[in-house]
C-alpha cells in the first residue's frame, strides 16, 4: 500500500496543525469563559495527536500512534480534574467567567 | 595547638554563651574571650620562639578549597587587637543589662570568631566566608539592641547591611575570577598569579569596592555615622574598632598584592579618595550635634589616612596604617565607651544637652580627655606614631597629599575639643553625673595604657609586624 | 527502576491504608517507606543501567536527583499529618497524591524514552493541580487551581507540541536513538524547533520569565503545603528534567540558543527579585524570590563542567532552605486567612528557635556563607564564570543584593516589631523537627559541600 | 652617672606631675607646693650641674634611650641631647620655673584644684624639657605639643567658664595649625636627609654641598618657621597669646612670656643651619619678626587689661627676637630670649601681684596708686619695665639694641620699624605703670580696704627676677660677649660673634636710648602730667579703636576661615551626606519603583499570562529561527 | 476524488469547526461544533489507515470528553448566552497574539521545511490493532502502567475536588 503522505505532502499535515494548534491558543486567549478555554485546550492537543499519526505514517512506524493513546489519557485525566476545579469554583462563585478570578495579583 | 585552638575556642564559646543563660552570659562570654587572649598570646610566644603555628587541611576538594589559617606578624597583630577590643567590650558592656543577654553575648563572640578568621585566613574562600559571617552578628546587634527611633534604625542598619554585603559580592567575583586563574585560592597562589593590566585594574576596583564600604572611604561612607549612632555601644565599638580594620586588613594583605599594578597606576586616585574622605570626615564632623555621630565622622578621617597610607604601597605606609588600625582600634573604643558612660547616666547623645561633667567627675573628665587627646594624636600616644608614619608615607608621594591630610590635625583638634568643651567642660547643668564605677574605669585604665605603653615604646609591635609587611611590599614591587 | 515501582506501590498503600481505617498510620508508614525506597535507592542494589526497553534510565545524575525528590517528600509528608489536620478523611488521598507526585518526579529524571517524560510531568502537574485547588471552600485554593490547571495545560500542550516535532524528526521516542541520530546522520530542523518547544514548556513549569506569571499567584492561592510542593519539590524536578533534556537532546548549543537562556535567566533574576521586594505576602515573596532561583538554577545550563554537580548543590540547598521556610511560615499562618508578613511580628522574641530557622534558612536564600545557599550561588558563579558569562554573574551578583533586602523584611519583622497577638505557643513537634533537620542539613552542606558537588563529578 | 643624672633632670618634673595627679588631693596645698616646687628645682640643679660640665668640657653629652619610630629609610630614637644651647634654656627654664612654682604656692593657695594646677605646671615643665632637649627633631615635637596641650589645659585652668576654654582651644588649635608646619617640615628634612637627628642632620647639610640648590630646603625652613610662628605668636598665629591671659598669672608668666613661647626661637636657633642654607626664608623672618613686633607694640598701646598689654608686649618683643633670627644674629635672639624671660617674667608675676591684691581686677582704669600699697611689687616691675624699655644699663637695653644693631647692619627699614616698636614699648610699658602705681586709687573702697603687699613667697621671686633683669645684660656685653662666645662652638659661624664697637654703635645705642626716653617721657606728660585716664570702650573712637580692637584680626579670621570651614561643615552636612545617603537609598528606590510598577502588571488576569506567554513562545520562536 | 481533495475538504471542516466552537457564544453550540470537528480529525485518522486510533479517538474524546462537558454545562446551566461582553483590547490582543504566533509558526516551519520527494515506504503493518497492541504492551508497558498512575490520580484528584468533607468521627 502506498504511503498516503506521497499523495498529500507532509508539509500540509503539519501547517494544518500548526493552524489547529493556533487556533487552540487564540481560544485560550479569546474567551473567558472557562469550559471554552478547556475546549480549545483539547483542541491543541488534537492537533497534536493528528501530527503524531501523520508523523506516524511518515516514519512508518506504530509508536507515533501509542503516544497518540498516552496523549489522549492525559487529555482525559486533565479535563476530569480540570472540570472539577471548574465545579468547585461554579459552586463558590456562581460562575465560570474566568474575569472572575482576579483576587490573586499585585 | 595552633592557631585554630582560637577558632574553636571562640565559637565554642558562643554556644557555651548562649546555653549558659542570660543571667551568666556575661561572665561566660568574659571568660571565653579572655582565654581567647591568653591563647593569642600563647600563640605570639610560639611565633616569636620561631614556630610556625599555622594550619592548612583541605576542605573542598573540588573546587580545591582549603580551611588554610595563616599565623605571620600581621595575622597576629590583628589576632590580638581582636581578641582583647573584645574583652575590652564586652567587659565594658558590664555596666549595661541587656535583655536576652544570652543571645547578645553570643552575638559578641560569634562576632569576634568571625573577625578572628577573616584575620587569620589565608584561603580567599574561608577569608570571605568569615569575613561575611561577620557581617551577621553586628547586624542583629544593632537592630535588636540598637537605640533611636525603630523605623529609622531599620532603615539605617538594613542599608549598612545591604550597602556591605553589596560591596563584598563583588570582591567574591573577584575571587572567582582569581580562583579559575590559579586553581586555588591559597594566598601564596594567588600571589603567585600574573594577571594583565586590565585584569588587575577590574579585580582591584572590586576588592576596592568591598573595602571602600566597609571601611569606609569616601563617598561610600554613608552607612556609616548612622549606624554608629543607632548600634548599641558595644556594637558601635566592635564596628568601629575591629570591623573597620577588617578592611583596612584587607587591603593590605589581599587587594594589594594581588592585583599590584593596578594599585600603582591608580594610586594617586584611591589616595586622594582616601585623603578627602580625612578632611570631608573632619569638616562634617564640626557641625554634629550628636556625640556618637561625632566620633563616627572622626573615624571617618581617621581611617581615611589608614587607607590613603596603605594605598601609597610604600613600607611606611603600610606599617603606619597597622600600627595606626591597632592605635585607632583602642582609641575609638575608648572614645565610644566614653560616649557610653555618659548615654548610662544623661540617657542622650545630644551634645547640647551634656556639660558640666568635668565639675562633677574629675576621674572620668581627666580619662576622657588622654583618650581624646591620642585620637587627635598628641606626640607620646600610640596614635602619634601611626599618624606620623602615614603622613610621612604621604609625603613621599606627594607633599600636597600631606599638607591635605596633615589638616586633619588642625581640624581634629577643633572639632575634638569643641566635643570636649561643650560635653565636659562648663557650669554644672541640673543634671547629676553619677562617677563612673571601678569597673568602667578599669576599661579606660587599659587603653590609656596601651596608647602609652605603645606611643613610647611600639617597638615590640613593629618588630612583629615588619617582617610580614617586607614581605607583602616584596610582592606588591614584584613587577 | 524498581524505585519508580515502590514508589507507585506505596502510593497504593497509602490509598488502601484509608480503607482499612489505618488512617493515623498513614504518614508514618509512607515515611518509613520512603526512607526504605531511599535506602533501596542508593544502595548497590539499585543497578545502573537501561530498563525495559529503555524506558527508564537510571544514572548517577538519576539516583542522585531522586535521593533529593525522596528526602524532600518526605520532609512534606511529615508535615502533612498536622496540615491536615482538620480534613483527617482526606488524607491519604493527600499522602498518595504527593507520593504519585513522587514518582511523576521520579519519571522525570530518570525517563529513557520521552512517553515516560511526559506522561511523569502530567502526573507531577496534575497532582499538583489538585493539590492547588484541594481546598475547595476556598476561592483563593480554586482560583489558585483554576489558574494552574489553564496554563499548566496550556504548557503541556506546548510540550506535547514539541515531543511531536521530535519524534518527526527522528522517529523515535528514545533517547539513546535520538541521541545517536543527532549526533549522526542529517535530520530535519523540525527538531530543533521541537527542542525550542520542549525547553519553553519546562522553562513554563520551573516559573522563568515571561512565563512565570502563574507561579505567584498559584503559590499565594494555594494551600501552604501545596505552595511548599510546588516552590521545592516541583521545580527542581522540573529544573532537573530541563538539565537532562539540554544535555541529552540538543546535539550543540548554539549561541542563539545560549542567548535565549542568558536572556531569560537574567530575567527571572532581575524580575524575580525585584518584584519581590513589594510584596507582603510570603507566599508570594517566595513565589518571587522562587523565579529569581529558577534564573539562578537556568545558569547551569550554559556550563561547561560539573553542571549536574552544581545544579544538585544547588537544588539541594534551594530545597532544604524552602523546607525549613516553610515548615516555620506553616506553623505561623496555621489559622490565619492571609499569610502577610505582619503576622511574623514579634516572633524572634516568642518563638527564638523558630525564628532562628527561619532567619537561618532566608540567610540561605540570600547566598550568606556557612548555610549550603551560599556554596550553592558560588559553585555556580564559579562555573558560570569560568564558561565565559562574566555579565551573567554581574547581573546574579545585583540580583542577590536585591534579593537580601525583602528577606531582611521578614527578619526585620521578627526581631524589631511587637506582635499585636499573642500566637499560640504550642509548636507541633513535627513542624520543629522538620524545619530543624533541614537547617542541620543545611548547614551541613555547607561545612561539607564536596558531599553533594562531587557526587556527579 | 651623667646619663642618670638626665633622666632625673628629665623626670623630676614627670614625677612631680605623678605625684600631685594622684595623690595630691589626699596631700593637701602645702605638700603639693613643696613636691611641686622641688621637682623643678631638682631639674634646676641637675642643669646646673651639667652647665658646668658643658663649660668646663665644651662637648655636648648624648643620651640614647632606645628606638622609637621606626621608618623604611631611617630610625628616631628616644634620644637626648645637652649642648650648650640646651643647656641654658634648661636654665632659664628651670630657675623660672622654680621662681615661678614658689610663686605660686601663694597665689594659688585659695584655689580647690591647686594641686591639679602644679600638676600641670610640673606637666609643663616635663615637656619644656623634653623640648630642649631632645636630641632630635621628634623629640623635640613631643614636647612642642606636650608644652601646647599644658598650655591648653591651664588656660582653661577655671574650665567652669566656657569664655576661657574657648581662649584654651583656640591657642590650641592655632598651634596645631603651625605644628602641622613643622611636621611638614621634619618630612622635607627627613626625606632629604634620612635623619632627624640634629646632629646628624647638621652633618648631612654641611657636607653636602648640592643642597643648596635643592629648593625643597627653603621649604623645609619656610615649614619649621610656619610650626615656630605658631608657638611663639608671629604673624599670623599670634591672636592666641593674648586671650591666652585667661589662665592664672603665674601660667601666663611662665608659659605665655618666659619658656614656652620661646621654643620657636630655640627651635630656629638648634636648625639654624637649614635656615641659613635659605636666604629669602630669613629674610621672611626678619619681615615677620618686625612686622610682628610693631603690630603688637601698636596694639599694646591702649590695652586696658594690665595682663593683655604685658601680653602684647611679649608678642612684640618675640617679634624682635625674630627679627634678629632673620639676620641670623641667632646668637643676639638667645641673649634677648634670656633677658626678656627675666623682665617678663617679673613683669607678670609682678601684675599677678597686683591682681592678688585687688582680688582679681584686671582692668588699669579701676587701679593707680599702689605704689604705696605695694612698695616691693612697684620696685621690682620699674626695674623690669625699665630693663624693657631699654634702659642704660639694665639688661634690656643690652639685649635690645644688639637687635637693633644687627638690623641696622642688615636692613634699614627694619631697623627703623624695630626702633618704633621699642619706642612704643617704652610708652606703654610706662603706661602700665603710671596707670598701675601712681595717680589715685580708682577702683571701690572694698578693694582699697584690703589692699597689701603680697606674702613673701610671693616677692621672693620677684626680687629674685628683678635682680636678674637688672643685671642679666652682664653675659653678653658688646664687644666682650660670654654668651657669644659660649654659643660659638654650636653656631660655629664668625661673623656675629664679636662686634666691633664703632662709633656707629655708640650712635645707635644713644638713638635707642633717646627714643626709650621720648616714650617714657610721652607716657609722663599723658598719664601723670596730664593724669588721663583711659576711657571706657563706647568712648574708644578713631584709630584707637582700631588698636583697641587689636585691628580686627580676630574678626578677620573669624570670617576668613573659621566661618566659611563652618559653614562648608553645614553645608556638607545638610546636603552632601544627604545626596551620598539618598544616592544609595536611590536604588532602592528607584527598586522599589520598578516593583511597584511590575505589581500592576500582575493584575491577576490569566488572559493577560497567556498574552505574556504567547509573546514570549513567539519572540524566542523568531529570534532562533525567523532572524 | 483524490486524496488530497479529501483532505482539503477534511481540513476546512476541521479548521471551520475549531474556529466556530471557539467564537460561538452558546456553550452547547461550542461543544457540538468541537464534536464534529473531532469526528473531522477521526476522518484524518481514516485517511491514514488507522481505523484503530481513529475509534478510540472517537471514544474518548467525542464519547467521554465531550460527554463529562457538555455533562459540566448542563449542570452548570451555562447553555445560555451570558459571557460579558469582552474588552476591544482583550480581543485586540488575542486577535494580534494569534496573528503573531500563526505567523511564526507557520514561516518557521516553512523554513524549516526539508523537501521531501519520495516517501518511506516499507510496506509493513504499522498500525493495525495487533501490531498497536504488540508495541503498546512490550515495548511501552512501562509507560502503559504510568499512565494508570495519571489516571488513578486524576480520580483521587476528581473525587479529592468534590468530596464533602465528613467529621472525624
Amino acid at each position: 500500500m502506498q504511503n498516503i503522505l506521497q499523495q498529500i505532502g507532509i508539509e500540509n499535515y503539519i501547517y494544518l496543525s500548526v493552524i489547529l494548534f493556533c487556533i487552540g491558543i487564540f481560544g485560550v486567549l479569546y474567551r473567558r469563559n472557562a469550559i471554552i478555554m478547556f475546549m480549545s485546550i483539547e483542541i491543541m492537543l488534537n492537533a497534536v495527536n493528528l501530527l503524531f499519526v501523520a508523523f506516524s505514517t511518515f516514519h512508518q512506524d506504530a509508536q507515533g500512534q501509542v503516544f497518540v493513546f498516552f496523549s489522549m489519557a492525559v487529555a482525559a485525566a486533565e479535563v476530569a480534574v480540570g472540570l472539577a476545579i471548574l465545579v468547585s469554583i461554579f459552586r463558590n462563585l456562581s460562575s465560570i467567567d474566568i474575569d472572575n478570578l482576579k483576587n490573586l495579583k499585585g | 595547638m595552633n592557631v585554630s585552638f582560637i577558632l574553636i575556642l571562640l565559637l565554642f564559646g558562643t554556644f557555651a554563651t548562649y546555653l549558659a543563660g542570660d543571667k551568666f552570659a556575661k561572665t561566660v562570654a568574659l571568660f571565653f574571650s579572655l582565654a581567647s587572649v591568653a591563647g593569642s598570646i600563647f600563640i605570639l610566644n610560639q611565633h616569636n620562639a620561631g614556630i610556625d603555628e599555622s594550619f592548612m587541611i583541605n576542605w573542598i576538594s573540588n573546587p580545591n578549597i582549603y580551611i588554610a589559617l595563616k599565623v605571620d606578624g600581621l595575622s597576629l597583630a590583628m589576632l590580638l587587637l581582636t581578641t582583647v577590643l573584645t574583652s575590652l567590650i564586652l567587659f565594658s558592656s558590664f555596666g549595661n543589662n541587656y535583655n536576652n543577654s544570652k543571645s547578645f553575648y553570643a552575638l559578641v563572640l560569634f562576632m569576634s570568631f568571625a573577625m578572628v578568621g577573616t584575620f587569620l585566613s589565608a584561603d580567599a574562600f574561608l577569608y570571605y566566608i568569615f569575613w561575611e559571617l561577620a557581617l551577621i552578628p553586628i547586624y542583629f546587634i544593632a537592630l535588636i539592641w540598637g537605640n533611636g527611633d525603630a523605623d529609622e534604625r531599620k532603615r539605617a542598619i538594613v542599608k549598612f547591611f545591604i550597602y556591605t554585603l553589596a560591596g563584598s559580592l563583588f570582591m567574591l567575583v573577584a575571587f572567582i575570577y582569581l580562583f579559575q586563574k590559579a586553581g586555588s585560592l591559597l594566598i601564596g597562589d594567588l600571589y603567585a598569579i600574573r594577571l594583565t593590566e586590565n585584569e588587575q585594574f577590574w579585580i582591584f576596583a572590586a576588592f576596592f569596592l568591598a573595602y571602600a564600604i566597609k571601611i569606609p572611604i569616601f563617598p561610600f561612607h554613608t552607612w556609616q555615622a548612622n549606624t554608629y549612632q543607632m548600634s548599641p555601644s558595644v556594637g558601635t565599638m566592635l564596628l568601629s574598632g575591629i570591623m573597620l580594620k577588617m578592611g583596612l586588613y584587607s587591603v593590605i594583605r589581599w587587594q594589594l598584592p594581588i592585583a599590584p599594578l593596578a594599585a600603582k597606576t591608580y594610586m594617586d586616585i584611591f589616595i586622594l579618595l582616601s585623603v578627602i574622605g580625612v578632611v570631608y570626615g573632619s569638616i562634617v564632623a564640626l557641625k554634629q550635634r550628636n556625640l556618637k555621630k561625632l566620633l563616627a565622622y572622626s573615624s571617618l578621617a581617621h581611617v581615611g589616612l589608614i587607607a590613603a597610607g596603605a594605598y601609597s604601597l610604600s613600607f611606611d605606609g603600610l606599617r603606619g596604617a597597622v600600627l595606626q588600625m591597632i592605635a585607632h582600634g583602642f582609641v575609638v573604643v575608648g572614645l565610644f565607651f566614653a560616649a557610653e558612660i555618659i548615654e548610662r547616666r544623661f540617657q542622650t547623645q545630644e551634645i547640647s544637652e551634656m556639660g558640666g561633667i568635668r565639675i562633677q567627675d574629675n576621674k572620668f573628665a581627666s580619662m576622657f580627655m588622654i583618650v581624646m587627646l591620642a585620637s587627635v594624636a598628641l606626640p607620646s600616644t600610640f596614635n602619634f606614631i601611626g599618624e606620623f608614619t602615614l603622613l610621612y608615607s604621604l609625603y613621599n608621594v606627594n607633599i600636597w597629599f600631606a599638607v591635605i591630610a596633615g589638616t586633619t590635625i588642625i581640624l581634629g583638634a577643633v572639632y575634638m575639643l569643641k566635643m570636649f568643651q561643650h560635653v565636659m567642660l562648663g557650669e554644672q547643668t541640673d543634671k547629676v553625673f553619677k562617677g563612673i564605677t571601678i569597673q568602667e574605669s578599669v576599661v579606660f585604665v587599659i587603653i590609656i595604657a596601651v596608647l602609652l605603653f605603645f606611643g613610647l615604646y611600639p617597638k615590640p609591635i613593629n618588630d612583629l609586624i615588619t617582617p610580614a609587611l617586607q614581605d607583602i611590599v616584596t610582592k606588591i614591587n614584584k613587577l | 527502576m524498581n524505585t519508580l515501582i515502590a514508589i507507585s506501590g506505596l502510593g497504593i498503600l497509602s490509598l488502601l491504608a484509608e480503607i482499612f481505617n489505618g488512617r493515623k498510620a498513614i504518614v508514618p508508614i509512607t515515611i518509613i517507606g520512603l526512607l526504605a525506597i531511599l535506602g533501596y535507592n542508593i544502595s548497590p542494589y539499585n543497578h545502573l543501567g537501561t530498563f525495559y526497553n529503555n524506558m527508564m534510565f537510571v544514572d548517577k545524575f538519576s539516583v542522585a536527583f531522586t535521593s533529593l525528590f525522596i528526602v524532600v517528600t518526605i520532609f512534606l509528608i511529615a508535615l502533612s499529618h498536622e496540615f491536615y489536620k482538620e480534613q483527617a478523611t482526606k488524607i491519604s488521598d493527600y499522602v498518595a497524591i504527593k507520593v504519585f507526585l513522587l514518582a511523576g518526579a521520579v519519571a522525570m529524571v530518570s525517563f529513557g524514552n520521552l512517553s515516560m517524560f511526559f506522561l511523569g510531568i502530567e502526573v507531577l502537574s496534575i497532582s499538583l493541580y489538585v493539590l492547588a485547588a484541594s481546598n475547595r471552600l476556598n476561592l483563593r485554593s480554586n482560583e489558585a487551581g483554576m489558574k494552574y490547571f489553564l496554563m499548566g495545560s496550556f504548557a503541556s500542550g506546548i510540550i506535547l507540541f514539541g515531543i511531536c516535532l521530535l519524534y518527526g524528526a527522528t522517529g523515535s521516542f528514545d533517547l539513546m536513538n535520538m541521541y545517536q541520530i543527532t549526533h549522526s546522520v542529517n535530520y530535519p530542523q523540525w527538531y530543533y524547533i521541537g527542542i525550542i518547544f520542549l525547553v519553553i514548556g519546562m522553562l513554563f513549569k520551573i516559573a522563568t520569565v515571561p512565563f512565570h506569571f502563574w507561579a505567584p499567584d498559584v503559590y499565594e492561592g494555594s494551600p501552604a503545603l501545596t505552595t511548599a510542593t510546588m516552590s521545592t519539590l516541583a521545580k527542581i524536578v522540573a529544573m532537573a528534567a530541563l538539565y537532562k533534556i539540554s544535555i541529552l537532546l540538543i546535539p550543540t548549543q548554539t549561541y542563539s540558543f545560549q542567548m535565549i537562556i542568558v536572556c531569560v535567566a537574567i530575567a527571572s533574576m532581575i524580575v524575580g527579585n525585584i518584584m519581590a521586594l513589594r510584596q507582603n505576602n510570603v507566599k508570594r515573596m517566595f513565589a518571587f524570590s522562587g523565579i529569581s532561583h529558577a534564573g539562578f538554577m537556568l545558569m547551569v545550563l550554559l556550563i561547561l563542567n560539573n553542571s549536574a554537580g552544581v545544579l544538585l548543590y544547588y537544588a539541594t540547598a534551594y530545597a532544604v532552605a524552602g523546607i525549613a521556610f516553610f515548615a516555620v511560615v506553616l506553623y505561623v499562618t496555621k489559622g490565619k486567612d492571609n499569610e502577610t508578613i505582619d503576622l511574623f511580628n514579634g516572633f524572634g522574641k516568642t518563638h527564638p528557635l523558630l525564628a532562628a530557622v527561619l532567619t537561618a534558612s532566608l540567610l540561605s536564600m540570600a547566598g550568606i556563607p556557612i548555610l549550603s545557599g551560599f556554596f550553592a550561588k558560588f559553585f555556580l558563579l564559579n562555573q558560570v564564570l569560568l564558561s565565559g558569562w562574566t555579565v551573567l554573574v554581574i547581573v546574579a551578583i545585583i540580583s542577590s543584593i536585591i534579593s537580601v533586602g525583602y528577606y531582611f523584611k521578614i527578619i526585620l519583622a521578627m526581631y524589631t516589631k511587637d506582635s499585636e497577638k499573642d500566637l499560640p505557643n504550642n509548636i507541633p513537634f513535627i513542624y520543629q523537627v522538620v524545619a530543624i533537620l533541614a537547617l542541620v542539613i543545611n548547614i551541613g552542606l555547607g561545612l561539607y559541600p564536596s558531599i553533594v558537588y562531587n557526587l556527579l563529578g | 652617672m651623667e646619663k642618670n643624672l638626665a633622666l632625673v633632670l628629665l623626670l623630676a618634673p614627670l614625677c612631680g606631675f605623678l605625684f600631685n595627679v594622684f595623690l595630691g588631693k589626699k596631700a593637701g596645698k602645702g605638700i603639693v607646693g613643696i613636691v611641686g616646687t622641688l621637682s623643678i628645682l631638682v631639674s634646676f640643679v641637675a642643669s646646673m650641674y651639667f652647665f658646668s660640665l658643658i663649660q668646663s668640657t665644651g662637648k655636648p653629652f648624648q643620651v640614647d634611650l632606645f628606638k622609637w619610630i621606626t621608618l623604611e629609610k631611617f630610625n628616631v630614637n628616644f634620644s637626648f641631647l645637652l649642648d650648650q644651647l640646651s643647656v641654658l634654656w634648661l636654665m632659664f627654664v628651670t630657675g623660672i620655673g622654680t621662681l615661678i612654682h614658689m610663686y605660686s604656692i601663694s597665689y594659688m593657695h585659695d584655689d580647690e584644684n591647686m594641686h591639679k594646677f602644679f600638676a600641670y605646671l610640673n606637666l609643663f615643665v616635663f615637656f619644656m624639657i623634653t623640648l630642649v632637649m631632645g636630641g632630635n627633631l621628634l623629640i623635640l615635637f613631643i614636647g612642642w605639643e606636650g608644652v601646647g596641650l599644658c598650655s591648653y589645659l591651664l588656660i582653661g585652668f577655671w574650665y567652669k567658664n566656657q569664655d576661657y576654654n574657648d581662649a584654651a582651644k583656640k591657642a590650641f588649635i592655632m598651634n596645631r595649625v603651625g605644628d602641622l608646619g613643622l611636621l611638614i617640615g621634619l618630612f622635607i628634612l627627613g626625606y632629604l636627609f634620612n635623619t632627624l637627628d640634629y646632629a646628624t642632620l647638621k652633618t648631612a647639610i654641611l657636607s653636602n654641598s648640592d643642597i643648596l640648590s635643592n629648593p625643597l630646603v627653603g621649604i623645609a625652613a619656610l615649614c619649621l618657621f610656619i610650626g615656630a610662628t605658631g608657638k611663639s605668636a608671629q604673624i599670623p598665629l599670634y591672636t592666641w597669646l593674648p586671650d591666652a591671659m585667661a589662665g592664672p598669672t603665674p601660667v601666663s608668666a611662665l608659659i605665655h612670656a618666659a619658656t614656652m613661647v620661646t621654643a620657636g626661637i630655640f627651635m630656629v636657633t638648634r636648625m639654624h643651619f637649614v635656615f641659613d642654607l635659605a636666604p629669602y626664608v630669613q629674610d621672611v623672618i626678619a619681615v615677620i619678626g618686625a612686622a610682628t613686633a610693631i603690630l603688637a607694640a601698636s596694639i599694646g598701646l591702649v590695652q586696658n587689661d594690665i595682663k593683655k598689654v604685658l601680653a602684647y608686649s611679649t608678642v612684640s618683643q618675640l617679634g624682635l627676637m625674630f627679627l634678629a633670627l632673620g639676620f641670623g644674629a641667632y646668637e643676639v635672639a638667645v641673649f634677648h630670649v634670656i633677658t626678656h624671660a627675666f623682665f617678663k617674667a617679673c613683669l607678670f608675676l609682678g601684675s599677678g601681684s597686683v591682681i592678688h591684691g585687688l582680688h582679681g581686677e584686671q582692668d588699669m582704669r579701676n587701679m593707680g596708686g599702689l605704689r604705696k600699697a605695694m612698695p616691693i611689687t612697684f620696685w621690682t616691675m620699674m626695674i623690669s619695665t625699665l630693663a624693657i624699655s631699654g634702659i642704660f644699663p639694665l639688661s634690656g637695653f643690652w639685649s635690645k639694641d644688639e637687635i637693633l644693631m644687627t638690623a641696622f647692619h642688615g636692613n634699614i627699614v627694619l631697623w627703623v620699624v624695630g626702633s618704633i616698636a621699642s619706642i612704643m614699648t617704652a610708652f606703654y610699658m610706662f603706661r602700665l605703670m603710671y596707670l598701675t602705681f601712681f595717680g589715685e586709687f580708682r577702683g571701690t573702697e572694698e578693694q582699697k580696704h584690703h589692699l597689701h603687699e603680697s606674702p613673701s613667697l610671693i616677692t621672693i621671686p620677684l626680687i629674685i627676677l628683678a635682680i636678674l633683669a637688672a643685671i642679666g645684660g652682664l653675659i653678653s656685653l658688646p664687644g666682650n660677649s660670654w654668651l657669644n662666645h659660649y654659643l660659638a662652638p654650636l653656631l660655629s659661624k664668625g661673623e656675629h660673634a664679636a662686634h666691633h664697637l664703632g662709633t656707629t654703635e655708640y650712635v645707635l645705642m644713644a638713638v635707642a636710648t633717646v627714643g626709650a626716653l621720648l616714650g617714657i617721657g610721652l607716657a609722663y606728660s599723658k598719664y601723670i602730667k596730664n593724669g588721663e585716664v583711659p576711657p571706657q570702650d563706647s568712648e574708644i573712637k578713631g584709630i584707637a579703636k582700631t588698636l583697641y580692637n587689636k585691628y580686627y584680626v580676630d574678626e578677620a579670621y573669624e570670617t576668613l576661615f573659621v566661618n566659611p570651614i563652618y559653614r562648608l561643615s553645614h553645608f556638607f552636612r545638610n546636603y552632601f551626606e544627604v545626596f551620598f545617603s539618598e544616592v544609595v537609598f536611590a536604588f532602592g528606590k528607584i527598586a522599589n519603583a520598578i516593583a511597584i510598577q511590575g505589581k500592576s502588571i500582575q493584575n491577576g488576569n490569566i488572559g493577560l499570562y497567556l498574552f505574556a506567554f504567547v509573546l514570549g513562545v513567539s519572540s524566542i520562536l523568531i529570534y532562533l529561527f525567523l532572524v | 476524488m483524490s486524496l488530497l481533495t479529501i483532505f482539503y475538504i477534511l481540513s476546512a471542516i476541521t479548521i471551520a469547526t475549531a474556529f466556530l466552537t471557539i467564537i460561538s457564544k452558546n456553550p452547547i453550540h461550542s461543544a457540538i461544533y468541537l464534536v464534529i470537528s473531532f469526528f473531522s480529525i477521526a476522518g484524518h485518522y481514516l485517511l491514514f489507515n488507522a481505523q484503530f486510533l481513529a475509534l478510540v479517538h472517537i471514544i474518548v474524546y467525542a464519547g467521554a470528553i465531550m460527554v463529562l462537558f457538555l455533562f459540566t454545562i448542563m449542570l452548570m446551566n451555562l447553555n445560555k448566552e451570558d459571557e460579558p461582553h469582552k474588552k476591544l483590547a482583550t480581543k485586540l490582543a488575542a486577535a494580534v497574539s494569534f496573528g503573531l504566533v500563526c505567523f511564526v509558526m507557520l514561516a518557521v516551519f516553512i523554513k524549516a521545511m526539508p523537501i521531501i520527494d519520495t516517501y518511506k515506504q516499507t510496506g509493513q503493518d504499522f498500525q493495525s490493532i495487533k501490531v498497536l497492541g504488540k508495541v503498546l504492551l512490550n515495548e511501552y508497558m512501562v509507560p502503559f502502567e504510568f499512565a494508570s498512575v495519571l489516571l488513578l490520580v486524576a480520580m483521587i484528584g476528581a473525587v479529592l475536588l468534590s468530596k464533602k468533607e465528613k467529621s472525624i468521627q
